[in-house]
């Protein structure tokens, strides 16, 4: 399935005893393939460091949700911030590393995921400081959207930030954008190099050997 | 101590066009009782500073609803379909600024600070409305202060001379607004005698706090 | 008693339900003519809004001290704060009024109370925070310093801070810095305006009445 | 979940020369225990950042007056006589900041902030040696984002993620200087398990605090 694979894949990005931002919607996911003892805390941007699992029906508290206003949980050793900490935590490069979606990633590296002029106008939130400020930014997304292209030569698309994102992770590759271009590093398993090409408008350079992706735990 | 008052009392303060910050992200930690005192009291064109704008006809967007605003400066208002079609259509005006820029520039005004230089923005939309300096010898966005003639909090536990604590992520904006208001208007989950409440578990001193609104 | 009066006077000062900061030294004993129904705290910059009397013997804690490194108390209702709200509230205007010694104030209101360059450099501490953005400074000192003035035409010594004080309390008589220059508004019981004329090397205006210090509790 | 390491582990991470934050107020919220290691290890031509220096031979003092400090950057030395004779002799530099300007530099550097915008030291000689600045329309001194090599700090309560509490005036410069090292080393005067620490009552999160002092 191919969101499993951009989850599992992601998951093994993070690292051990660091703070970690998801976005809401498919980067969320990235929390139940991440051992308890790695020592990973999840940082919810409205107000938490220690983010749980969602809360079971009944034992809601309207007091403790997530950044999509969703009932949260908090984890053994959680702390409340408010959103002057939260964003300290994000600027000050305390977040190791954050995992959004994408509207479109360019050549250069760029993340356009906040705004569509004219028909989608979300607001940044706090993809902004995210995106500009976190250590390392993983953009986790669908490597296409319904046929269109989302890994683009150029971003048509305002960016989010003109920071250079770490790494691109999609059901059919990991791809890191250098100051040469966008690398491919790792092909899904039974996805050729050919197949990514044909899917990915941006040009890739083929660097070495393209590994497949280690999908393990 | 504080002299309590009813929601209706403390937005009777409050005139048509004034500018209020208000607390929460997505209704959490939102004082919503003050939002409806200000509904019934019929105020309008309003300026709000809030994180969002809470759902359509929810939290804050109960005032969207009800077409009492006319200027909004949040983060995301991805959540309140009503809040964007009046952006879109013109008929309300929206600034939307990145979150820890605008939290910092609603406690730059609260703590006597000229302004928030930040690396957010830069390169992006943001920065072209905004302006860009150079100190220290790197560019940064500079954002000036965000004040408000009013603001409204809400606290889990308020004492009666006001201080304030929150829970959980209902912390949000509040904290910082309880210093930004000229007037400031705390609505609180429960309130408790003087001394019920240890020092260091304090996050809003009641000093800061003009009217502590009576429980419900 | 001088200091008596200038205490009790400063006192007369404070507005209820407000936040005090007193200086180290004299200012500090200014709570002791303060009632406690005033509503008013007084915050202690290194950490603390509603500070209480100093410790009886054998009831300190090492963890509650007062600017100078006294042990303190708190009063109920009180607030532990970190020195960045602490500042915040002295920048942002939530201290209504701070209390301070001197060692000049000038016909332009202008404050030195902070080095003596060469011979003294205590370092500027809260003072020059609390002198420039308090929404009232009133500066409590004796009117001379064993014979020398410290009422001046201009500061010899570095200023404090560019910004007017709020009014001058000594033991001989109560003067409010205007745009006009230094205004006696009250002498102290028994003091002649001729006394303390010659007691200040500024020019002391005296504008209508100069009313004698109203010194009830 | 933290090793516990001792304080001697913690300084032999420590160079000559390096900049240091330490926490606390004339004493009270001050890591002694590190402080003394720092001492014992023979540590040498640091650069410390904190409040004041203690009084002769206490607290940060025992750094001046065992002459391992070659630049100090403080609000306040009138309380060690030391200090004020070292910087008077020109044997150590010291560096004289409004206190609320030092904290605002610490936590920008933490927060990822570009700098400090106050009216604080305007017209003063903090201004001679500062920067002006108009923003906003309004004149602003500058001051820019201060960071260290590594800060220790004095918490009230641990747990062993490395959540911290603090304690009435001991807080001060600690949950700033918390965020600001690039190295954060803290002591406890009380360690306890995991979870005995109330989400709310936490002030600065484990995961910025790199070592944890084991007990005495």
């Amino acid at each position: 399935m191919s969101k499993d694979i951009i989850l599992r894949r992601t998951a093994r990005e993070l690292r051990p005893n660091t703070l970690v931002n998801l976005g809401i919607g498919l980067p969320t996911g990235v929390a139940n393939y991440v051992r308890p003892e790695s020592g990973i805390f999840f940082q919810s941007e409205n107000g938490l460091v220690g983010l749980g699992p969602r809360a079971v029906a009944g034992f809601e508290n309207r007091a403790l949700t997530d950044a999509g206003g969703g009932f949260a949980t908090a984890v053994p050793g959680a702390m409340s911030i408010d959103s002057n900490l939260s964003f300290g935590l994000i600027r000050g490069g305390h977040v190791d590393t954050t995992v959004l979606g994408g509207l479109q990633v360019d050549e250069a590296g760029h993340l356009a995921n906040w705004i569509v002029p004219g028909k989608m106008v979300p607001g940044m939130g706090g993809a902004m400081d995210l995106v500009a400020c976190a250590n390392r930014v993983i953009v986790a997304m669908q490597h296409t959207a319904r046929g269109a292209f989302k890994i683009v030569p150029k971003c048509t698309l305002p960016l989010t930030a003109d920071r250079r994102v770490t790494l691109i992770i999609t059901e059919m590759a990991v791809i890191e954008p250098t100051e040469a271009g966008l690398i491919l590093r790792e092909r899904a398993p039974g996805v050729s190099i050919e197949q990514i090409r044909e899917a990915t408008e941006a040009v890739l350079i083929v660097d070495g050997e393209v590994a497949e992706m280690n999908l393990a735990a | 101590m504080k002299n309590p008052i009813t929601a209706e009392e403390a937005v009777a303060l409050i005139p048509d066009g004034a500018s209020i910050m208000i607390g929460g992200f997505l209704g959490c930690g939102t004082p919503l009782r003050l939002i409806e005192a200000l509904i019934a009291a019929g105020r309008k064109k309003l300026t709000i500073i809030t994180n969002d704008t809470g759902r359509p006809n929810e939290g804050v967007g109960r005032l969207i609803h009800e077409d009492r605003v006319s200027h909004v400066i949040a983060s995301h208002i991805g959540t309140n379909s009503e809040t964007q079609q009046k952006m879109l259509d013109g008929t309300m005006r929206v600034d939307l600024v990145p979150q820890g820029t605008l939290a910092e520039q609603i406690r730059a005004a609260g703590y006597g600070l000229g302004g928030v230089l930040t690396k957010t923005g830069l390169g992006t939309l943001v920065a072209e409305a905004g302006e860009v300096v150079t100190l220290g010898g790197e560019q940064w966005l500079y954002e000036p202060p965000l004040k408000a003639d009013f603001a409204l909090i809400y606290a889990d536990v308020a004492d009666q001379v006001g201080n304030l604590t929150y829970r959980f992520t209902a912390h949000n904006f509040n904290p910082a607004m309880a210093l930004a208001g000229a007037t400031v208007i705390a609505e609180a989950r429960e309130i408790v005698p003087v001394g019920s409440i240890a020092p260091d578990a304090v996050k809003t001193p009641g000093i800061v706090v003009h009217h502590l609104i009576a429980k419900a």
